[in-house]
């Protein structure tokens, strides 16, 4: 029986490796899955690559992880916002590496890489020092700039509901990177609020497809990380 | 180039002259911060529909103190609504619409705009400055025009409306139209032509505080 | 105010020009729109390159365009299927052209063609004849050969509810195409059988964001082409 | 090359042993034609997802007639029917499942296959004949195991397994294992190796209706 619910963050996030290349789903605050990179910290795996359209804020979730110098390199859009200072100030030091990439390539890369397309062409950048060092072309007399897929050994990934297949439905605004970062993943790990029985959501309606996913783990309440920031808490506490 | 002039359109009333020029039906994109003003100024009879790139096609107004939604938010991550006939999606799909020339009017702010139409609004590339460019290239790559809001000139007199970009660029000969404090400028073949001035503004004064060659 | 249903199938064709490049939905019958094909033919609009998975079956719908000499070319994965005749006729003719490609990259094709990105590299096809003449790559010591997006003027498509913004939801296996060509043609029409409020289609489900669409016409029983075709129909009648 | 052989598996047979080998909670791409008998064959306490390109991930078994729904249907273009835990997607959502290497299986059927795991499944290339390919070299190249079920010759005696095919190639080098009525062949690196023989087969007598190089 294909039963993809493990019972605890632990056992969700248990073989992440030093090393590993990570995708974690969210803007801001929203879809961010802070129990899972909590777990992930107190799993204890290193020198990670982390791709993810923030840095995170405060010393919580993501922010906590590179705290903690887990993070070897961040690839990302918009690495400073609010109450971000955790990733300014190692980045300052040179002592984490910033792959800077425009959002909405961020996201064709991701899908690329979930989709089995090596390489596309985009206009986005182009001119730009972001093009630099990157082939370009031209078609149809406009010019294009070569950007290769990204992939990764797990994804940590926020949503609403999931069933013992692992499909998955998200929350508003919350869903931005989730459903293409469980493709561009190896192993895609999932908290969600609610644990649905196999056709309590619509097949018309299901967002990401449970072939996606390897495991998901059930948080009834998560954590909102721009409390937690209000509240000065750090994790661990 | 120090900006001696005390009169000028304020925010809101730039915010509304662009409104103004946006077709009825548009499919709009507003950037963080003034260009979000747009947003108060619809015409009356158009209905606009606004994207923020982090997967909400028919955002609407702020909500209401308490209402808020930690998972209902826009590119600038503040709380915002949806209004019927909304939709949600991903990522990827919702730069489709902007790298696939489907959102009509992009307004953006601008540390520099030149007089052949590039902009730079993501860094000033200060050397440990953290860069940071989000959505921006994208937006000017896609979007079918590309509206900048932005004061005439800096704080300290700096010009903003510049003959070449000193910052790096978001994007090549992207912008359409400028709409300053002092003036509304279409950036055509030939430059920087001058559609509109501030009230007992005159031609010469703006090309005064202004670096890039306009003309009328 | 923002209103892209119009009143009839007549209306919503009627400026497809000569020459244009019309996207039709459809696996099959599932999601072809009958409707709007004939309102084709009656308009009269003549060598059209049409990109759609099938040829059509019998004498209605896609096949009848192909029938009356409309066609200049199709570019498909699988022009044969039961009861297609006319394509096969016409092509050991002469008389029509065919670029057969694999179904993934005429949908990534299509996609592409929606998401602004010209051109990708796929491993489909790489050693066979459908390769031949293109442009290939090695990425990761695999080798992928490149192709071109596809984009259209017009964008035949069968839904089953629409608002008046144009969101669109479509029923069971008949989704197909439907979503990327909306996106890859400049004037998506759809038919669809169910015209409903803004509001009406969950914020979470809607499959086609309206900005896609530009006319929607409400078809409330549209016609079978299995069941015409078991008929004997012939379109015109 | 005649086929002398009466014996052998039937294609039920056949189709039991594929699905014998595929691994619990795999999900399966199955063919038009004889791999679609696989799936009446699920082992005791296994459990397959199968998918079908044309947009279904959770395809259930035939439904009972007068129960079809023209839009509910298979990439053979049949009636189907959808379990629950089952999800509807469009074109380039389901083949990013199959080119993404998301599919663990896919079973196919073939013309040709040769020893280095070559595949001919889609046109004789017979000058005049209508290509069609449809979603069979998106399968090959992006499915994990490709498991091809076929006669191992055909109806008139010719070679099915070959050292080279002489039909247009649907993909090159892309065939795991090969079940056939006469046996089960692996695509090894040295060429291929008998797994399993039908009862009462000798090696030789196999080797001889078999165009290709096997070994054991």
């Amino acid at each position: 029986m294909i039963n993809k619910i493990v019972t605890s963050v632990e056992e969700a996030v248990q073989d992440i490796f030093d090393g590993a290349t990570v995708m974690i789903s969210g803007f801001g605050e929203a879809g961010s899955p802070i129990e899972l990179i909590h777990a992930l910290i107190d799993q204890g795996a290193k020198n990670l690559t982390i791709v993810s359209n923030n840095t995170g804020s405060g010393e919580v979730g993501l922010a906590a992880l590179i705290a903690h110098k887990r993070v070897k390199k961040m690839i990302c859009s918009f690495p400073r916002t609010a109450n971000s200072t955790v990733f300014p100030e190692l980045y300052k030091k040179g002592e984490i590496e910033l792959e800077l990439v425009p959002q909405g390539t961020l996201a064709e890369r991701i899908r690329a890489g979930g989709a089995g397309i090596p390489a596309f062409f985009t206009p986005t950048s182009v001119g730009t020092p972001l093009a630099e060092g990157k082939e370009t072309r031209v078609f149809d007399e406009l010019t294009y700039v070569m950007e290769n897929a990204i992939k990764a050994d797990f994804a940590l990934v926020k949503a609403l509901k999931a069933d013992r297949y692992g499909n998955l439905v998200y929350n508003k605004t919350a869903r931005n990177f989730g459903p293409i970062m469980c493709t561009a993943a190896k192993t895609a790990i999932v908290q969600a609020e609610q644990l649905v029985e196999l056709g309590d959501i619509d097949p018309e309606c299901v967002v990401t497809p449970g072939i996606f996913v390897k495991r998901v783990v059930k948080i009834t309440n998560p954590a909102q990380e721009s409390k937690l920031v209000a509240e000065n808490r750090r994790y661990p506490w | 180039m120090v900006n001696e002039l005390k009169e000028g359109w304020n925010v809101n009333q730039m915010a509304q002259k662009v409104a103004r020029d946006i077709p009825d039906g548009s499919y709009v994109n507003l950037g963080i911060g003034i260009p979000e003003k747009v947003a108060a100024f619809v015409p009356e009879g158009r209905e606009f529909i606004y994207h923020t790139e982090n997967g909400l096609l028919g955002m609407g107004p702020v909500p209401a103190e308490g209402q808020e939604d930690p998972e209902l938010i826009n590119a600038g991550k503040k709380a915002v609504t949806a209004i019927p006939g909304a939709c949600y999606f991903h990522h990827a799909d919702s730069f489709t619409m902007i790298r696939g020339k489907h959102i009509d009017v992009c307004v953006l702010g601008a540390l520099q705009v030149a007089e052949n139409g590039d902009l730079a609004n993501w860094s000033t590339g200060e050397p440990g400055a953290i860069p940071a460019v989000g959505g921006a290239m994208d937006l000017v790559a896609g979007v079918k025009t590309i509206y900048v809001i932005t004061k005439h000139n800096t704080k300290t007199g700096e010009a903003k409306i510049v003959k070449n970009c000193s910052y790096p660029l978001t994007g090549k000969a992207v912008v359409n139209r400028i709409y300053t404090d002092l003036a509304i400028l279409d950036v055509t073949e030939k430059g920087l032509k001058v559609i509109e001035m501030a009230p007992g503004l005159s031609f010469d004064y703006l090309q005064s505080v202004t670096e890039a060659h306009i003309f009328q």
